[in-house]
């Protein structure tokens, strides 16, 4: 078989970063939802994610983002399903771990731990019934099986303040948070166990812009001080030229684009791409200025 | 808020879980993806639920066969008021198939006959039900308001009022009591849940773009409520409307035991009033005291089984629950491949680099 | 509450014989329900007089509350008049009595050495009190007094001779202690710990039972020998049945169509005294408003002869019923009152073209429809029964199904016993299946005084008060005045001719048209007890429930060892 | 606050209803109580003495003309101050002595069964829920027969099986009588309370326990598909913590919120159950009321019924925020 567009795409995008080593390497990925008819939402999809890079994944909705950052989480949930492909993840320590071959206790330890997620409708990924505490908590205790209860403590308390949330919220629950600060005390929880990849998902779809700009601002800050590695999806192509180092462009399941921000922004290979571009309004102003540097903030 | 999540909490216990809190008849990503149920007609996904689950097609299947033994059976029997024959012969003796009661009447002809009362006071007491859970719960939730209000503290009061004890209350003090009267009774005293689980919804329907826009292009409430409001609430509307039969026929069974009962006509309710009075279980005379209640108990079983599955079409996560879990084992079996696969594509990596 | 409508329900049962054993074994807590002194301890006999739960300690004689075991265990009477079979009065608390010349005088010599429970000497002053308390004061009744310790004499207005019996068996209150209880406290007051003459006194109440202790004072020597009786509150018969065949009961009397199981292993036995009379009433008496063919005697014959009483009695009674006399007298216990000529029994089987022979002689024809008519007023009428009452409602279907045979339209329908009520107090209805009540003497007087007398009825549309029977509006000068003669006389020839022209009036004209004389079956344990009253000797009316009797049947039983 | 307001409002109307309707019904009584009265007495023993009618008339016989208003009032005035009159069926008791006997046999035997069903119900229906899709889905449709079989029905057959066939249980009673003259609170009599409580329970747990399963398991199996349990899942949690405080903690609230109002529903299937049983209950009261024509007492249980269901969602009313935060502060 002849390798596909994407494939290439990808050889040229790690000639880009060469320097920097690999943290998730997805290969072939392909992924099915096995309804009548079935649905091939995931083809052959593969693209490694470098230490400390912001990966942008667009694509209008339904184009499979979603279930690709699924796929490589091994979240999916019938009748979704991996149907070929392989997804590793190279731990700092060098040694490389086979994501397809985790299940049950081994996954669950790997989960969050090595790669945490923020989803999309922060509304609804909190647990109504429980607070923010008890929710922080279940991390530790499920994955820092040594932690004091000070210790949980006062690790919430720093999660919290560092993405910008006051700490007495601890006792509140999701109800009682606005939007914004749901998706924030999400980021906080994802930060809790300092993954070395973080999967966001939408983040910031739901939210008004000036919240959405402070989230973003915050998840730049974090990472420049954690350095984990973001896989960024989102449908807001601007956005994603704003903050990613390298660009994925998902259509149909597959891969059609992959390149550094730059190259994507000055001379997109893909019609489908050009097509994305050409329907934003041109963005003005120095590109990114106003987040990378804090400007006019 | 906190009543409202109260009252959702309730609409969904009251729809015996058919509808989730805050969760309407809406897809939900999952829903679409298995089927895009919600991109059909009611009576197409029915027809889909019937192909896709057992649970209707035997629920409906016994119902029918039920409903059809009530109208066919009295032709080939002799009337269930002739007396003239020898008091409990057993089934099968002298011809007739189930036996005969103290009286000499032939069960099953009565069996018959009683179905259709019995059926007769589910239907009339159904009807009713859903009739003024209709008025009171999409009206009511359709409108908002004080009128809302008022419909709303209304339904929670006869809610609460414990139903069999006032129905006792009200056919006691009743001289003569005709099926209908019955059926009434059994209706008015047993509608409330309804209109509490449909309120929840047509609140939450109120705030679709499309009822909006109706509203915006000036049409009237009526109308909206019956050309927009009540189509989308049907599965449900029929949901809560078998619950009220089976809720009915219990109903009627139970004051039929207490001797407030219809007078002057046969229903399974009846009939097992009468078996007690004769004491037929003592007796040994099985062919009169159990059939009627299994009756009841399979037209009841009957009944829920199809509630299921309309529950599913309302909830299509309760489908697609089951759906997800039954295709695991598959999945998993295709992960296994594909992780087979996975490592011959990874040894060849290795080749490809050394 | 034996017959109370909707819990009289008829059972034997097939398969409980085989399971008493088991059962035994499983209440092992007291397998033999404290039946008799089989196992050496005190002797409890276990009672069921109807009562259902929750029982409430009510021991008062004048409250409608009542509690069974109260009248005869704890209250006696001066004389008692056995109902069940022909006698003399048995002397309790009198010894004996004898009238004046014109009957309205009646002198009773009281017993002596008589104490109440609560150590009080009883005396005729408790009697002339007991005459004279508001509560219970004999209608007529001019003046009683006691002339000693040992007389009493109470004057009255008319002759006494046929209601003395009500006088005598009315239960005798001590003085001393209700004399300062007003006439409505009097009814409304609980009297907890009766203090009465009685062989038994109360020891203990309970929503479930309450448990009556032997008076050791009592003044009959050495009785009663069984040490205490326990009343229980069941809620129908089939429980009854069930606790009766795994000897949970002692004595109970209620209707159980097929006694074969429970008296099987023969530590049950059963005896069935037929009393009170299951008619059809008629609103038969157009002048006073009744409306309907029934009002026509011929057609109310016709009724009379289509009936096939037998199956009556087999379906709807099963075959526990006594056969009725058109004269309303109980046989063979009235069988002196059975005037010359009179016929002894309805007709038992129905004769269809008789009936219609009467139809056409009174000029009616058969319609296209098979119905008789007349004047184009068919002969079409609905019986109503209260609903619930099943062997009733069952008679009645029974009787419709029976009446088409000869032409005859009879629709059967129930109604609530409120509603029943109505039309029979008010006379809107037609034909109504309903009970009457037995005389609580060997003396059809009570029933022709309270059935047939037209001081007792009303015209339709106006109320038959309370304590008044007659709902058929039956009107006859000469049934009226032979009542009154046959009240007026103590001489038995006498009263038999006045009680030939009452007999041979209703014979022919069937106000209330008989149907059965409805079953009182009492069922005792004769393996732990014995003393028990038995179809040879029916000392005391049998039920457990019977008023006074009661009183006679405790004090006679022995305990078996 | 509004939330208040309703409930307020909600107790209010209730107990007005309540009391109004048995204010209203008796005045639509056809026949005379007093004829009702002396036909029943005339039919228990054929006599009906002199004293009996006087007793009677004296008890039923005045009516006084006055105005239906003010007979309201002072209706109202005498439930107020507890009075629901006098017993017929049970002269001279008063109707409150009556239910204050028999109210803790009820509140004792109801309750305990539908929590028991209660808790049964949820468990059973989250766990076949959480395993939706296996042969833990045959569960349900065997559930709902019982739940259709018409609870006298039912309890007669375990009468009959279990208490006169096989002899394993008492037949009629709270205690054994022939034991016990009176309650008393020794050990063997709390046994024997149980003993005698076992199969009424029985019949209602059977035929109650069906409607929480169906309702739980739905619920569950729709949580199961909430952002939250996924997010729970990501983050590596245990599967017994997802399902106790993720799916479970959330799913059971409708139910939770349900129970108070089901409970309505059981007390009156409980009322044919202790008929059945002989069960000294409000139930057995409630029918012996209508079969004597008891109107003081049948009235005077229905409230008391009404009133404990009241009680019951007041107390739910209190607790309900501990268990959904979303509840609390309302504003």
């Amino acid at each position: 078989m002849n390798p596909p567009v994407a494939a290439q795409g990808s050889h040229r995008a790690d000639g880009a970063v060469r320097a920097a080593d690999p943290v998730l390497t997805a290969r072939n990925v392909s992924i099915d939802y096995e309804v009548e008819p079935a649905v091939h939402a995931v083809r052959d999809v593969s693209l490694t994610l470098h230490r400390g890079e912001i990966l942008g994944l667009a694509g209008e909705s339904g184009c499979g983002k979603t279930t690709l950052a699924y796929g490589i989480n091994q979240l999916l949930r019938p009748p979704a399903a991996l149907k070929a492909g392989t997804v590793t993840f190279h731990d700092h320590d060098g040694t490389d771990i086979d994501l397809g071959g985790l299940h049950g206790e081994s996954l669950r330890a790997f989960r969050w731990d090595k790669i945490s997620m923020v989803f999309q409708g922060a509304m609804n990924s909190l647990n109504p019934v429980i607070s923010i505490r008890a929710q922080l908590f279940d991390v530790f205790t499920t994955h820092r099986p040594g932690m004091s209860k000070k210790e949980k403590e006062e690790r919430s308390q720093e999660l919290l303040r560092k993405v910008g949330v006051d700490p007495n919220r601890l006792d509140s629950f999701a109800h009682q948070l606005s939007g914004g600060m749901r998706q924030r005390v999400m980021i906080a929880m994802a930060l809790a166990l300092n993954p070395q990849v973080m999967i966001m998902d939408e983040p910031t779809t739901a939210l008004d812009v000036v919240v959405q700009r402070g989230i973003l601002r915050e998840i730049m800050r974090l990472r420049e001080e954690f350095n984990f590695a973001v896989i960024f999806i989102t449908h807001d192509l601007p956005l994603l030229l704003e903050i990613s180092d390298r660009i994925a462009v998902m259509l149909q399941g597959e891969i059609v684009e992959l390149d550094t921000a730059e190259n994507i922004y000055e001379n997109a290979q893909h019609p489908y791409t050009q097509r994305l571009l050409s329907s934003f309004p041109s963005l003005t102003g120095e590109r990114g200025s106003f987040i990378r540097t804090g400007e006019g903030a | 808020m906190a009543d409202d999540i109260r009252e959702q909490q309730l609409a969904a216990q009251a729809s015996g879980g058919g509808i989730a809190p805050a969760q309407i008849i809406e897809e939900t990503p999952t829903a679409v993806l298995a089927g895009k149920v919600d991109k059909v007609g009611v009576w197409r996904r029915f027809g889909q639920q019937l192909r896709r689950s057992p649970k209707l097609a035997i629920g409906l299947a016994m119902v029918v066969a039920i409903v059809l033994f009530t109208v066919v059976v009295p032709f080939f029997t002799a009337s269930p008021f002739a007396l003239d024959n020898p008091s409990l012969l057993k089934p099968g003796e002298g011809g007739h198939l189930l036996g005969t009661t103290q009286l000499g009447a032939d069960v099953l002809a009565q069996l018959a006959h009683g179905g259709r009362g019995s059926l007769l006071i589910g239907l009339t007491a159904g009807a009713i039900t859903v009739v003024l859970s209709v008025l009171f719960g999409v009206v009511g939730g359709y409108i908002g308001g004080w009128t809302d209000e008022i419909l709303f503290l209304i339904s929670s009061v006869i809610l609460v009022i414990p139903g069999l004890p006032l129905m006792i209350v009200f056919s006691s003090y009743i001289p003569g009591r005709s099926i209908w009267l019955i059926a009434g009774i059994l209706g008015i005293t047993s509608w409330a849940g309804s209109a509490i689980v449909l309120r929840s919804q047509a609140r939450s329907l109120r705030s679709r773009d499309y009822v909006a826009a109706s509203r915006v292009a000036g049409e009237s409430p009526w109308r909206i409520i019956f050309v927009e409001i009540i189509p989308n609430l049907l599965p449900l509307a029929a949901a809560q409307f078998l619950f009220a039969v089976v809720a009915a026929i219990l109903g009627e069974a139970g004051l039929s035991f207490l001797g407030l009962g219809p007078t002057g006509s046969v229903t399974w309710g009846t009939m097992l009033n009468d078996a007690q009075l004769g004491a037929a279980l003592t007796r040994g005379a099985w062919w009169w005291f159990i059939p009627p209640g299994v009756l009841i108990a399979l037209l009841g079983g009957a009944l829920s089984l199809v509630n299921f599955s309309i529950d599913e079409i309302i909830n299509p996560k309760l489908r697609t629950g089951s759906a997800q879990a039954k295709s695991v084992r598959e999945a998993r079996r295709k992960h296994k491949e594909s992780r087979r696969a996975a490592k011959s594509a990874r040894a060849e990596q290795k080749k490809v680099t050394s | 509450m034996i017959r109370t409508e909707g819990l009289r329900r008829l059972l034997p049962a097939v398969a409980l014989a085989s399971s008493v054993a088991l059962i035994a074994s499983g209440c092992s807590s007291d397998s033999d329900g404290g039946s008799g002194g089989s196992s050496g301890e005190e002797s409890v006999l276990n009672v069921w007089a109807g009562s259902q739960t929750p029982l409430v300690a009510n021991f008062n004689p004048y409250s409608t509350g009542i509690q069974n075991g109260t009248l005869g265990p704890i209250y006696e009477p001066l004389f008692y008049f056995n109902r069940a079979a022909a006698g003399d009065p048995v002397p309790m608390l009198g010894m004996s009595y004898e009238f004046n010349e014109d009957g309205t005088e009646i002198t009773v010599k009281t017993r002596e050495g008589v104490t109440w429970n609560d150590g009080t000497p009883f005396t005729a002053k408790d009697v002339a009190f007991t005459w004279n308390y508001e509560p219970a004061k004999p209608l007529g009744l001019i003046s009683a007094e006691a002339t000693d310790d040992t007389t009493v004499v109470a004057k009255f207005e008319t002759a006494q001779y046929t209601t003395v019996a009500g006088l005598f068996m009315a239960a005798v209150v001590p003085e001393h202690i209700w004399k300062d209880k007003s006439a409505d406290e009097a009814l409304s007051w609980a009297n907890e710990e009766a203090v009465g003459t009685g062989p038994y006194m109360v020891e203990s109440t309970s929503s479930q039972a309450f448990t009556l202790t032997k008076n050791p004072e009592y003044w009959q020597e050495g009785k009663p020998t069984v040490e205490k009786l326990r009343y229980l509150g069941i809620n129908d018969n089939n429980s009854a049945q069930s606790l009766l065949t795994t000897g949970k009961i002692d004595w109970t009397a209620m209707f159980i169509a097929d006694t074969e199981p429970v008296t099987a292993d023969g530590r049950i036995a059963m005896v069935n005294t037929p009393q009170d009379p299951t008619v059809i009433y008629t609103c038969s008496n157009a002048e006073l408003g009744c409306t309907g063919p029934q009002t026509d005697v011929a057609v109310r014959q016709a009724i009379n002869l289509v009936l096939d009483r037998t199956e009556i009695n087999s379906k709807a009674f099963s075959e526990k019923a006594g056969i009725i006399s058109p004269t309303f007298a109980l046989m063979p216990r009235d069988e002196k009152w059975l005037a010359e000529g009179m016929p002894e029994e309805s007709p038992q089987t129905a004769d269809a073209a008789a009936a219609e022979k009467v139809l056409t002689d009174a000029g009616y024809a058969k319609g296209g429809d098979g119905i008789y008519a007349k004047d184009g007023e068919r002969v079409a009428m609905t019986l109503v029964s209260i609903d619930g009452w099943t062997d009733y409602n069952n008679a009645a279907k029974l009787i419709a199904e029976q009446a088409a045979a000869a032409g005859i339209e009879i629709t059967a329908s129930t109604a609530s016993q409120a509603e029943v009520d109505e039309q029979k107090t008010s006379g809107s209805f037609q034909l109504m299946v309903h009970g009457m009540n037995g005389t609580n003497v060997a003396d059809p007087y009570q029933i022709y005084l309270d059935w047939f007398t037209t001081d007792k009825t009303q015209p339709v549309g106006t109320t038959v008060p309370q304590g008044d029977w007659n709902f058929s509006r039956f009107s006859n000068p000469d049934v009226d005045a032979a009542v009154v003669a046959a009240a007026a006389t103590d001489d038995d020839a006498t009263r038999l001719e006045q009680y030939t022209i009452i007999q041979d009036a209703i014979v022919t004209d069937l106000p209330y048209i008989p149907l059965v004389i409805n079953s009182t079956m009492t069922f005792q344990n004769v393996k732990d007890f014995t003393g028990w009253p038995t179809d040879e000797d029916l000392y005391a009316f049998p039920p457990s429930w019977g008023a006074m009797a009661s009183g006679l049947v405790v004090t006679n039983l022995t305990p078996t060892d | 606050m509004k939330f208040y307001v309703r409930r307020f409002a909600f107790y209010l109307a209730t107990l007005w209803f309540a009391v109004t309707l048995n204010f209203v019904l008796p005045r639509l009584l056809p026949g005379d109580p007093a004829t009702i009265l002396l036909q029943k007495l005339a039919r228990q023993g054929g006599e009906v003495t002199p004293a009996m009618l006087r007793s009677v008339e004296l008890l039923l016989g005045t009516s006084d003309g006055a105005s239906v208003w003010s007979q309201y009032w002072s209706y109202l005035g005498s439930i107020l101050r507890g009075d629901l009159g006098v017993s017929i069926s049970n002269y001279p008791e008063q109707v409150t002595t009556l239910i204050g006997q028999a109210l803790p046999w009820t509140l004792a035997l109801v309750g305990l069964a539908t929590i028991i069903s209660f808790v049964l119900g949820v468990l059973v229906g989250a766990y076949v829920g959480w395993k939706r899709g296996t042969w833990a889905d045959h569960i349900i449709p065997a559930t709902t027969f019982m739940q259709s079989v018409p609870y006298f029905w039912l309890a007669l057959l375990l009468i009959y099986i279990f208490s006169v066939t096989l002899g394993w249980f008492p037949i009629i009673g709270g205690w054994d009588t022939w034991t016990f003259d009176n309650p008393e609170a020794s050990f063997a009599f709390l046994k024997d309370v149980i003993w005698h409580g076992t199969l009424p329970a029985l019949t209602i747990i059977l035929s109650s326990v069906g409607g929480w399963l169906l309702g739980m398991r739905n619920m569950t199996v729709s949580t199961l598909s909430e952002d939250y349990i996924t997010t729970a899942e990501a983050k590596g949690l245990r599967p017994s913590r997802i399902f106790m405080t993720y799916a479970v903690r959330n799913a059971a609230l409708p139910s939770i919120a349900g129970f108070t109002i089901s409970l309505g529903f059981v007390v009156a299937g409980s009322i044919v159950m202790e008929q059945v049983f002989t069960y000294p209950g409000l139930g057995r009261l409630m029918i012996q009321a209508v079969q004597g024509k008891d109107y003081a007492l049948m009235q005077g249980v229905f409230l008391v019924i009404t009133l404990t269901v009241l009680a019951a969602n007041f107390i739910m009313d209190m607790f309900y925020g501990l268990i959904d935060p979303r509840a609390r502060n309302n504003g």
